[in-house]
């Protein structure tokens, strides 16, 4: 009968309607300022250096690897030199350009020495785009905790494997290069 | 009244104490900036992969409603929002500063996407404009890839801050004479003509800071930058 | 899946087309390309009657563009034909598949505009990703995009 | 034709036409699409589609970018579905190199496949009944599904629309432990969803009126125009390329192919209700028959670790795969070399508009809309 | 001063003084003005009084509609409304109403400079004319006139002008659209609209709104009738298109001219077009409040809190309306006002006629019997070749 089919629609609705009062799930909105979501531990927004102790003794070893993979060609490094000119391990210039990286993970998983990861940070609007959006190294620079705090299963993998490296390293009379295991980050 | 020479000043102490009595004591000018804050209409403008973001943040798990901003007015006469979400293309920049152009005037730009911001993963390309802030004054930034709808929100909230700050006098659509018609670029041969608008686009004053900050430091060497070389490959 | 050198074998004898295998497709000549289609999609064995994908690919070193033909038979469900046709680089013109398969219009239309590839025959052959004032093909290899502002953030 | 267009052109009464850009800016053209329309009255007398204005020049900058370089780039090609454009593209560089995909990465690429089908038709209803002039609701009930399955992808790929997740080979990372049964609860409560939705839209008498033959597509002009997708199978041509390829495992789960019978909007928009309730049917299957095993082969695993120098030897392929909006191919050319000769994506929106204008001619604006609401474009993909 | 009431119990009491609570002030306010002022001006004081209140109501009214529309609408679709200006976002209207006040205006320069400007007060005007002629309680009726019905239609007629005014004078493609499409909905809708009404004034044989509901007293509402609900029901929906509401919000159809009629307006002149649009719909509900549900008439609440609970009562249904329909083509919006709308309101006169002479029993039965025939015949006949209910889908191998 016609007009019946409309009904049943308006029925949903005020189904809907009357379900974000009475049951516990009929408000799906969560309140972003006071309350957030519990975030996803593979979550990936941008990347961070990552540092053991001091900040200046970042993992990097400046070795241009993440540079050559990034597809839209975001980080430019430059490695430091000591005052003779000899290129230390550490990179003097690493800046991420924010306004280009694409937020895609390559460079956490093809950096052989577990120095950049992807951060779960996202509230990073800002007034200004010229200076404010290209990350230096010194924003860039997260300690070691900060990670084992957002990912910490990854954390607890990652420094198993590097565990068993520095042991096989620390074994092995030639320090071969740290390898790395089947199943990486 | 106070408003000529500069804003009247309210002293916080009195401000504090009538407001517990339940007394409002407001300047003219935060009664303005609280109405246009807490009622911020955007345009219904969607580009690319950040506007399918952006409409998640009006559904119902981010809910840019319980802003005051969910009403996505189709036509520009009635927004004052414009969220430039997406990669702006040469052949859509016309349209987008059209657009800005018919937007009634106290009206503000979102560059959601690092795509608006500056290019972002297309930058390289023939067709892609590096950046909307090329031909458009640009008030907040957003980042990402696309940006969470938490991110997008955060950046309504800094906007908000920002018209919090907002002054009548220093305002620029209420000055006299104050050009906000920005000319549309119209297509050449080869890309736009013109390929920016100098009075927007002023990356020369941004170079001459870096300079000077350089002096001061002097201590790089040779610098390699890999997207040179990629470039001309 | 359909052997190519049968389907080969099937082109020379009953339309005497000299077709040689190169990848993953059949080289037509250009002068017979729209004889093959047609044989193709009436033949009662094969019924190619769905075009799937058309792209052109431009060899720098042999100075050649190459259209790049990805035949289907809805009917008979039946596997990939692909045909390849090479024209010069300078004067590309290329019979067009429209008037046999509607599905092609859109997909030469765009090799059109990024590879200067002129089919004739088709029925309005305009730009159909670049805005029409636009001058130079842009997906070719010797195209140089000179940008013209390119203000590069890094000092 | 049938009652609706009954419009005689009145000799005596001679109108002016009207010229009308439903512009790249528009409520409802799904992202920056023109058509220009000449109308006389309401009623469409021409309509060109206009396209181009998001055209990011992702096949140029793929040609000077590693192989797996381009993978993150095709997660913007159709934004709606990132997981199967990688899959089509592992797909076809997976054939030219020759890797095998171990089980277990098989099982996740149909799961990963379908979840994002689901995903992709709820948000077209939604999409189309805002078309329609629903105002949002249907749009909020279909995000609010897509949401939880945005929550499982985030979980496995870590990012909610750029998942970034397949390598050639098989997937970046193993599922997260409780990805499984939450990802079943997911699917379980799937169908009250489905059932709540078709109570509230397909027997409702004012989108039967407006959406029964309604830019009707015949059935050879459709495969003439080469219309992949639920577009063709609403028309009635039983073409799935899952089951005609048998690309993956598909050919170990049995699932049927709804075809519609007349081939207007409304069928196009049933058709992909009843897919939605197929996909939870190989869900289901999927998660019963995961087994554990290597996620990525060897071979895949040394090409993940170091992107910039993996070769693939020289030849073309095309691999193509049965995305949601139709057949989503890759053509590549490799010399050998680091990075592809020749990226050419066969996008099915792109050619699923041929056929937008012989659809719309002697309906009203209205239908106008709501017909290229049914075909279900995505600017990403049309534009590439 | 009190009406001479029995005394019931002081509740009875003190609800009598609440309801007739605004009549007294306005009775103490012309007491002092008869002593102050001469007699002509004591008129003009009275009107002062109820123009006043009725220009302070209307905004408040339209204001906390738009609030309540996007609290409802949001509900609908389990997400919340405004909550962050304001306790529960009660003080987003006004903000609104600020940022409007404080928009720039602009003129197209194509546009035809005085139409433009006219065209929204024109549209308000209309809106807020007809706020005088309810009866918002019992005997506070701004104006009790002997035609008030009459000069109803007559007034909200008025706004198609108006629309088309507007529309024409933005010289833009969209609105010119949405300028066709709306004077040719707003006017093939009134005639149903009008002919529904007429059944009420045959029943009660006058067209004065306030007679109409001093006609329904206690509980006995014209709804409860067969040719009441029939003419409810119709008026409603008709009322609905009146109000370019979804289902038939074709002048302003977001999705497929861009904003239909209002395109090029912004600032103040918009959010008159957008007052005028809800105070419709709040004096249309008002009136099939007043025509149908009895008005004020209410057993124990005062007068006139009864008159706000139905009218909002209706107006709830038509935000649930918006949340829950898609829009209907121009062609079928005409055909169903045209070709099932009118032929039922007529029917319903006929109905009407046969319930005032035959007897109580006679009159209840045929009058079902009719509208339920003449209901199936016309929707038989509507969909005969439109709809195919359950359409075959093959689930191919």
């Amino acid at each position: 009968m016609w007009g019946t089919g409309v009904l049943k629609g308006m029925a949903v609705t005020i189904k809907n309607f009357f379900d974000t009062y009475t049951s516990k799930n009929g408000i799906f909105t969560v309140e972003y300022p006071e309350k957030r979501l519990p975030e996803k531990e593979r979550f990936r927004n941008f990347p961070i250096l990552v540092y053991d102790e001091k900040p200046e003794e970042l993992r990097c070893v400046a070795c241009d690897i993440c540079a050559k993979e990034c597809p839209p060609k975001c980080i430019t490094i430059v490695k430091a030199k000591d005052a003779q000119g000899k290129p230390l391990k550490q990179p003097e210039v690493f800046d991420i350009d924010f306004t280009v990286c694409m937020n895609c993970g390559i460079c956490e998983e093809t950096c052989p020495f577990d120095a950049i990861y992807m951060d779960h940070e996202f509230e990073l609007a800002e007034y200004d785009r010229m200076d404010a959006l290209i990350y230096k190294k010194e924003r860039l620079s997260r300690p070691w905790t900060h990670f084992e705090k957002i990912r910490p299963t990854d954390a607890k993998e990652i420094n198993e494997r590097r565990a068993k490296d520095a042991t096989k390293t620390a074994a092995a009379v030639k320090p071969a290069p740290p390898q790395a295991s089947n199943q990486q980050t | 009244m106070g408003l000529a020479s500069g804003s009247p000043t309210v002293d916080q102490g009195l401000k504090s104490e009538l407001e517990k009595e339940g007394v409002v004591l407001t300047t003219l000018e935060q009664l303005y900036n609280w109405g246009r804050r807490s009622s911020i209409w955007p345009l219904q403008f969607g580009l690319a992969c950040c506007a399918i973001e952006m409409i998640a943040t009006a559904c119902a798990r981010y809910d840019i409603a319980r802003f005051g901003a969910e009403l996505f007015r189709p036509s520009p006469r009635q927004a004052d929002l414009m969220i430039v979400a997406g990669t702006v293309t040469k052949k859509m920049t016309p349209q987008v500063v059209r657009l800005y152009n018919q937007m009634a005037e106290p009206k503000y730009v979102i560059t959601m996407g690092a795509c608006s911001i500056a290019g972002g993963p297309f930058k390289e390309g023939y067709n892609v404009l590096q950046g909307i802030d090329r031909f458009i004054p640009v008030d907040v930034h957003i980042p990402g890839c696309p940006p969470r709808p938490e991110a997008l929100l955060d950046g309504l909230m800094k906007l908000q801050k920002k018209i919090d700050g907002q002054s009548i006098e220093s305002a620029e659509w209420y000055q006299q004479g104050q050009k906000r018609e920005f000319p549309i670029p119209a297509f050449g041969p080869k890309g736009l003509e013109p390929p920016y608008n100098p009075e927007v686009w002023k990356p020369r004053e941004y170079e001459q800071k870096k300079q000077t900050e350089a002096e001061a430091r002097k201590i790089h060497g040779t610098i390699h930058d890999p997207k040179q070389s990629a470039v001309s490959q | 899946m359909i052997q190519l050198e049968e389907v080969k074998a099937e082109l020379e004898k009953s339309l005497g087309v000299q077709t040689e295998l190169s990848g993953s497709g059949l080289l037509v000549p250009k002068s017979r390309l729209l004889d093959v289609f047609k044989f193709l999609k009436e033949n009662a064995k094969y019924q190619m009657d769905y075009i799937s994908n058309l792209c052109a690919v431009d060899y720098l070193k042999q100075s050649q563009i190459e259209i790049v033909y990805h035949l289907y038979s809805m009917r008979n469900k039946t596997g990939p034909i692909g045909i390849k046709v090479r024209t010069d680089r300078q004067d590309c013109i290329v019979p067009s598949a429209t008037p046999l398969f509607r599905g092609a219009e859109f997909q030469e239309r765009e090799a059109f505009d990024l590879y200067g590839v002129k089919f004739e025959g088709h029925t309005d052959l305009r730009r159909i990703l670049m805005w029409d004032g636009f001058e130079g093909f842009p997906m070719r290899k010797d195209y140089v995009h000179e940008d013209e502002d390119r203000y590069v953030e890094h000092p | 034709m049938t009652n609706t267009i009954e419009t005689q052109t009145r000799p005596s009464l001679s109108t002016q036409q009207l010229e009308v850009s439903i512009g790249p800016q528009h409520p409802s053209t799904h992202g920056v699409f023109r058509m220009n329309v000449v109308l006389d009255g309401e009623t469409i007398v021409k309509l060109k589609p206009v396209m181009g204005y998001l055209h990011r020049n992702h096949e140029q900058l793929a040609e000077n970018m590693s192989w797996l370089g381009s993978m993150p780039y095709t997660d913007r090609l159709d934004y709606f579905c990132s997981m199967t454009n990688n899959i089509a593209y592992a797909l076809a560089v997976e054939k030219l190199m020759g890797i095998d995909v171990p089980e277990r990465a098989q099982y996740i690429r149909v799961i990963m496949a379908e979840l994002t089908r689901l995903v992709n038709h709820t948000a077209l209803v939604g999409f189309l009944l805002n078309d329609l002039g629903a105002f949002f609701t249907p749009v909020l009930y279909a995000f609010r599904e897509r949401e939880k399955i945005l929550d499982l992808f985030e979980s496995v790929a870590g990012s909610r629309m750029m998942c970034n997740y397949m390598r050639f080979g098989g997937v970046k990372l193993d599922l997260p432990d409780g990805f499984v049964d939450c990802a079943k609860a997911i699917v379980d409560n799937y169908p009250p969803f489905l059932e709540e939705m078709e109570r509230l839209l397909t027997k409702n008498e004012i989108l039967m009126a407006r959406c029964q033959n309604v830019g009707i597509l015949l059935k050879d002009l459709a495969v003439n125009a080469s219309v992949t997708g639920p577009v063709l199978r609403a028309s009635g041509v039983n073409y799935d390329i899952r089951k005609i390829d048998k690309y993956g495992i598909y050919d170990r789960f049995d699932f049927k192919v709804p075809l519609g019978t007349v081939g207007d909007v409304y069928d196009r928009y049933y058709v992909r209700i009843l897919e939605m309730r197929e996909s939870l049917k190989i869900l289901r299957q999927a998660f019963k028959e995961l087994s554990a095993g290597p996620v990525i082969s060897q071979k895949g695993l040394i090409a993940a670790k170091s992107p910039r120098n993996m070769k693939v030897p020289a030849g073309d392929a095309y691999g193509r795969i049965e995305a949601p909006k139709g057949e989503l191919g890759f053509y590549i050319v490799s010399e050998g070399g680091t990075k592809p000769y020749r990226y050419h994506v066969r996008a099915p929106s792109f050619i699923n508009l041929t056929i937008l204008e012989d659809m719309c001619l002697g309906h009203k604006v209205a239908d106008a809309i709501i017909i290229l609401g049914s075909i279900d474009i995505v600017l990403g993909e049309v534009d590439r | 001063m009190l009406d001479p009431r029995f005394r019931g119990s002081d509740i009875k009491e003190c609800m009598e003084n609440l309801d007739q609570i605004f009549v007294q002030a306005k009775r103490t306010v012309m007491n002092l003005a008869e002593s102050v002022l001469p007699q002509p001006l004591v008129l003009l004081v009275s009107m002062l009084i109820s123009i006043g209140v009725i220009a302070a109501i209307g905004p408040v009214i339209m204001m906390y509609l738009t609030w309540l529309e996007r609290k409802v609408v949001g509900r609908i679709q389990n997400r919340i409304g405004p909550n962050r200006v304001g306790k529960f976002g009660l003080l987003q209207p006004i903000a609104d109403g600020i940022k409007m006040l404080t928009k720039e205006d602009i003129v197209p320069e194509g546009a035809d400079h005085i139409l433009h400007f006219l065209s929204p007060v024109l549209v308000v005007v209309p809106a807020l004319l007809v706020l005088g002629l309810l009866p918002w309680g019992r005997n506070m009726a701004a104006v009790d006139l002997q035609v008030g019905l009459l000069l109803f239609f007559a007034i909200t007629s008025t706004g198609t002008l108006s629309i088309f005014l507007g529309a024409w004078g933005s010289r833009n493609k969209f609105s010119l659209l949405g300028a066709l499409r709306a004077v040719a909905q707003l006017i093939s809708y009134e005639i149903p609209q009008v002919f529904s009404a007429v059944v009420v004034i045959m029943h009660t044989q006058t067209i004065s709104i306030v007679e109409i509901v001093n006609a329904q007293p206690g509980f006995n509402w014209f709804v409860f009738t067969p040719w009441g609900f029939t003419g409810l029901v119709l008026f409603y929906i008709a009322s609905v298109a009146e109000c370019n509401r979804t289902p038939f919000d074709l002048p302003e159809a977001e999705s497929e001219i861009v904003a239909g009629f209002h395109t090029e307006y912004s600032g103040m002149k918009f959010a008159l077009f957008y007052m005028a649009e809800f105070l419709q719909v709040f004096s249309l509900s008002a009136l099939a409040a007043a025509l149908f549900l009895g008005g004020w008439q209410g057993p124990f609440l005062p007068s006139w809190i009864w008159f706000f609970l139905k009218t909002y009562g209706l107006i709830f249904i038509m935000l649930w309306f918006r949340g829950t329909f898609p829009r209907l083509r121009v062609d079928q919006l005409m055909g169903f006002a045209w070709k099932f709308l009118l032929p039922m309101s007529m029917i319903n006169i006929v109905v009407v006629g046969i319930w005032t002479y035959a007897s109580p029993i006679v009159a209840w039965v045929l009058g079902i019997l009719i509208i339920a025939i003449s209901f199936g015949v016309l929707a038989k006949l509507n969909t005969r070749y439109h709809i195919e209910r359950n359409r075959k889908f093959i689930l191919a191998e």
